[in-house]
């Protein structure tokens, strides 16, 4: 459980003192399963401050919308600590200017599942200290384990601690099972490849191309995205198979090496289309083959940008 | 009955030294071997598979020169982590790994692309045609363009 | 009664009869379109009136929204001058003789010629967006329209002389006794004999009478902005000051939806407004 | 005229339409419902959830859909229109008040969409009025309702046992002959439960005067306010009911000149070639989805462009609500309008 009034005290203490212009967190809703992404410039203002397993949105994404001489505070898990750091070694923001508030998260809850069992007039929810959540609903009340609402990534995260936060409040937790990690890529691997292409297509073919997923995620910043390139056109711009196909393969692989898994992209779609398998096989290949976890620091650089002679993989002929 | 299969060669401009096999790749390429000359493999863009790939290819092959001798110092190296990763996703999705391969030419090699494409050619046709993806294709030429 | 009977996203076939530059520095190349079959060509001409625009159609490559330059009476052409900017301009400025095009209009409202009958008229143009305006000067220049309508002035500004479109035409026009010609670039040049300065102190300069009189004003934004307030200094009413607007277009006829100006549509309700209606809608420009 | 259709009978109806009609009706599509095509052994799904992820316009302008084919000697060929007689089951009264909405887009007398004209001409709307109205639904704010009969050929109200048919047109009436006639009590007790839905809905916002606060505060800093946290994706305008924009494009490799769905939140939607664009930021871009919806279509149709089905509200991924949004534009000040 997160202690909302030490990350209040925190948060008011950085703006009264001046050490950041603004503090990134959340802030309640106007429906109570979504808590809004909000953006405290007062200490007055913080007191509307609200963290709960509900807030399912990787506040790193808002980083590269401000200026960088902005000091900005931001409330951060696991997965968002390192997505800023990803975005400070790409230098999108200078790490002097950030003032991160470390939190180690309990897993972010996937408010589809509550609406799946109470229906969808949900008036409140409460987690509670017995790692349950009471949700009252107009169906009635529900008291649901909290494991099971647990959206897929955050059920197999393996850094919820920050990990390079300027503080931390709250108890540190234990870091997780890689092998729990590398467990959907080898049973996605296991199928056989025109069962894997089926469920590429399935998944990949009932998108509409609202771009929530390139908006939520923290590493989409490109000032034009190759979808918007014109000459050449590098995919389809329709809801053709062609487009959709294209459109999915090179956004998560645009993500390689600079994904940190924490499934913001999958929050995000209005159609509920199943998009970390690919992203988790990308960032499996980087751990098996370069050894690499993006985003532990701030100055290790991701394997596509380094050029070394001793590689073993198949291109060395 | 396994038709000619439809390859694509991206072959850096560079590596063929000897004027013979430039020649013979700039103008007795088969038929069914599409070129595509890049001034080095580094250029070689993911997306240029991926629209080879979609474009109804069976079969994709990137031929550059050896780590230590390419003309540009290290272009050949700079692409190769991407295109290796990019092949390797592919077949995650349902392009076999096999379709895509990578061919490093030492400067002093004679006579080895055409006995490579050879090969590749028959890999690919073992293989079969490549469905998966083929989405990009016009109508005219026969593409699954539903 | 224009071509509603056919798709309005169905272009009329046309080939290129000229295509020539129209500036110095070839950012601009005029084309001159005839069309194919001339029972379009009568269609059009029948719905045609200068401001309106058409969007000309290259294949695989898109649309992109022009002015018509010329006039009814000049044939049975249609000329646009275009500047290369992007992926379709660009096909547009590789057009040879006898290439087939596709062209959609004539689109928009154009110019209220009939409320303007018996008036004074200021045509204030600057850069590549005078075609339309020349369409209207053309148009007013014909022995069966030019007694409808009073004093003409036409104050024509580039930033540089190579940039002036329809060169022989307007140099022609100062000799003309029945319309008053002033041309102004940013920066002085070599035996350049007119005025030098931006076109919104040009026309304090010249200083049209606002009496009986209607002003148009066309231009790139930045013209728009300060013109218009030179205008109404002058003594121009908002009734009296029209403008014809750009915004990015797609379709053309009120549907896809993003070239609104509050409820109007640009291509549908203009591009050509008064001053009047435009301080009724957001400043969303 | 009321007739009764008894439930057990719905299905047997369905197969007998399915003769001469292509029936959609939302079925469910991994855990979302969706207008589909009845196949043999359809399964409705009505209980889920109250209307379908996309809304029924994906059916008149779909999400991309080739307006010209391009021919071999550079000259352009028209795409056959889509004509089938369909029928749409079970579309929920706030999605049919929006395709009223939308015909007056799409089929304005000087430039009619021929490819929307002929779907819309060849389709029926059966639709089903909600007895137990949606919780996040705000239709009745906004001048629809639970039971509205706005762009429908026939209304279904579920009395238990049996729905009550209204037949409000003829080409509805042409699909509902075998059925016997509703009695007069079965009628009151439709009715009567028809206004207790309606009347059970909260106003989520005052519309009275809302347009004016709108237009008077197009500069105020509200609006960066109201989209601060806003992404700028496409969710609430793609599942909106009345979000017609769209985007033309050639593309070449396919020989089609194509319309996709497009949106005012997106960047490219109003950039100018030369570089300009209007709406820069989210804030210029949020500012235009509400004007256009609580503003400019009252100025167009006299209506408000929204039928409160509360898709926006549902699935913004970062929670923004509409009617929260509104009820502050409710309370800025209201300046003399700007001169």
């Amino acid at each position: 459980m997160h202690d909302l009034d030490a990350l209040k005290a925190e948060a008011k203490r950085l703006l009264i003192e001046g050490v950041v212009d603004m503090v990134i967190g959340f802030k309640a809703g106007d429906t109570p399963l979504h808590p809004q992404p909000a953006f405290f410039k007062t200490a007055e203002e913080v007191d509307q401050l609200v963290y709960n397993a509900l807030c399912q949105n990787n506040l790193a994404t808002y980083l590269t919308r401000f200026p960088k001489t902005l000091k900005i505070g931001m409330l951060v898990r696991g997965c968002e600590n390192r997505s800023v750091n990803a975005l400070v070694f790409e230098g999108q923001h200078p790490r002097e200017s950030l003032y991160l508030i470390g939190v180690p998260c309990e897993g972010i809850i996937d408010w589809r599942k509550i609406v799946e069992q109470t229906g969808e007039e949900v008036v409140s929810v409460i987690e509670q200290s017995d790692n349950t959540v009471l949700v009252e609903a107009k169906s009635g009340y529900y008291t649901l384990e909290k494991d099971s609402l647990l959206h897929e990534s955050c059920a197999r995260c393996i850094h919820p601690n920050p990990v390079s936060a300027d503080i931390v409040i709250g108890e540190l937790l234990p870091e997780g099972d890689p092998a729990l990690a590398r467990k959907q890529v080898a049973e996605f691997a296991e199928l056989s490849l025109q069962e894997r292409h089926a469920w590429f297509r399935q998944e990949a073919e009932r998108c509409i191309r609202c771009y929530a997923c390139r908006e939520a995620c923290p590493m989409c910043y490109c000032e034009e995205c190759f979808v918007d390139h014109i000459c050449p056109r590098w995919t389809e711009s329709g809801t053709t198979p062609a487009g959709m196909q294209g459109w999915h393969i090179v956004r998560a692989f645009h993500q390689t090496g600079r994904c940190t898994s924490c499934g913001a992209c999958e929050r995000a779609c209005p159609m509920d289309i199943k998009m970390t398998y690919l992203t988790e096989k990308l960032n499996d290949d980087m751990r098996r083959k370069y050894n690499f976890e993006v985003g532990l620091d701030a100055t290790t650089p991701p394997p596509f940008s380094t050029i070394t002679l001793d590689d073993k993989s198949r291109f060395v002929v | 009955m396994s038709e000619t299969p439809k390859l694509v060669l991206f072959q850096c401009q560079w590596c063929l030294f000897s004027p013979a096999d430039q020649e013979w790749v700039d103008t007795q390429l088969p038929e069914n071997i599409h070129l595509a000359k890049v001034p080095c493999t580094g250029r070689i863009n993911p997306l240029y598979l991926l629209n080879a790939v979609q474009g109804g290819a069976d079969g994709v092959m990137v031929s550059g020169c050896l780590p230590e001798q390419c003309h540009f110092k290290t272009g050949n190296i700079a692409a190769r982590r991407q295109l290796e990763e990019f092949s390797d996703y592919l077949n995650h999705i349902g392009y076999e790994q096999d379709r895509i391969r990578f061919l490093w030419l030492d400067l002093q090699d004679r006579g080895i692309i055409q006995k490579e494409l050879a090969a590749f050619e028959a890999q690919i046709t073992a293989l079969g045609p490549a469905h998966n993806l083929a989405t990009r294709v016009n109508e005219t030429a026969g593409g699954a363009n539903a | 009664m224009s071509n509603e009977a056919r798709s309005p996203y169905l272009p009329i076939p046309m080939h290129v009869l000229h295509a020539y530059y129209e500036s110095t520095d070839r950012s601009l190349k005029t084309l001159e379109l005839s069309f194919d079959d001339p029972q379009d060509a009568r269609e059009f001409f029948a719905a045609f009136n200068p401001g309106q625009f058409c969007l000309l159609s290259v294949i695989g490559k898109g649309e992109s929204a022009l002015g018509v330059a010329s006039a009814a009476w000049e044939g049975d052409f249609v000329r646009f001058t275009a500047q290369k900017l992007g992926s379709v301009t660009n096909a547009l400025h590789e057009l040879k003789p006898g290439d087939p095009i596709g062209m959609r209009g004539p689109l928009g409202n154009g110019f209220p010629l009939e409320d303007w009958k018996g008036k004074d008229l200021v045509i204030i143009g600057g850069g590549c967006a005078f075609s339309t305006l020349y369409a209207l000067t053309k148009h007013l220049h014909h022995p069966s329209n030019r007694g409808d309508y009073g004093k003409l002035t036409v104050i024509y500004g580039t930033r540089t002389s190579g940039l002036c479109m329809y060169k022989q035409d307007i140099a022609a026009w100062h000799q003309r006794d029945d319309m008053e010609v002033h041309q102004a670039i940013d920066v002085p040049e070599q035996d350049w004999l007119h005025h030098v300065g931006y076109v919104p102190d040009v026309v304090k300069e010249v200083s049209p009478s606002p009496v009986n009189s209607v002003a148009v004003v066309c231009g790139p934004p930045i013209m728009t902005k300060f013109t218009l307030p030179a205008l109404v200094e002058l003594g121009f009413t908002p009734e009296t000051i029209f403008t014809s607007l750009e915004k990015r277009m797609k379709c053309g006829v009120g549907k896809c939806g993003r070239c609104n100006l509050g409820p109007k549509y640009i291509c549908k309700d203009g591009p050509v407004f008064s001053l009047a209606e435009l301080n009724a809608l957001p400043a969303d420009l | 005229m009321n007739l009764i259709l008894k439930k057990d009978q719905l299905n047997h109806l369905l197969d007998a339409w399915r003769k001469d009609y292509e029936v959609y009706a939302p079925q469910s599509l991994q855990n979302y419902t969706h207008f589909l095509p009845l196949q043999d052994g359809f399964e409705l799904a009505f209980d889920k959830a109250h209307n379908t992820r996309i809304p029924p316009k994906a059916l008149f302008l779909p999400t991309s859909e080739a307006l010209l084919k391009f021919t071999k000697f550079g000259g352009y060929e028209k795409v056959p229109l889509e004509t089938a007689p369909r029928i749409i089951f079970g579309i929920r009264p706030c999605d049919a008040h929006a395709m009223t909405m939308l015909d007056t887009v799409f089929e304005q007398e000087r430039y009619t969409d021929p490819h929307w004209q002929a779907r819309r001409d060849a389709t029926v709307l059966v639709g089903l009025g909600c007895h137990v109205p949606c919780h996040i639904g705000f239709c009745t704010t906004v001048g629809s309702g639970p039971f509205n009969h706005a762009g429908l050929d026939a209304i279904l109200t579920d009395l238990g046992e049996i729905f009550l048919v209204e037949t409000l047109t003829e080409k509805g009436e042409r699909l509902f002959t075998q059925l016997e006639t509703a009695s007069e009590e079965q009628s009151i007790q439709a009715s009567k439960l028809q206004q207790d839905a309606a009347a059970s809905m909260p106003i989520a916002f005052e519309t009275e005067g809302l347009k004016e606060k709108l237009d008077q505060n197009f500069d105020s800093p509200y609006w960066e306010e109201v989209s601060r946290s806003c992404l700028g994706c496409g969710v609430c305008t793609f599942l909106c009911p009345t979000c017609f924009c769209f985007d033309i494009v050639d593309e070449a490799q396919r020989g089609e000149r194509v319309r996709n769905w497009d949106t005012c939140m997106f960047r490219t939607y109003s950039l100018e070639a030369s570089g300009h664009n209007p709406r820069p930021s989210r804030v210029e871009r949020t500012r235009q989805r509400l004007n256009h919806k609580y503003s400019y279509w009252v100025d167009q149709i006299n209506q408000i462009g929204c039928t409160g089905c509360g898709r926006c509200v549902r699935y913004c991924p970062v929670g923004l609500d509409i009617r929260a949004m509104l009820r502050k534009a409710h309370q800025l000040p209201s300046e003399v309008a700007h001169v």
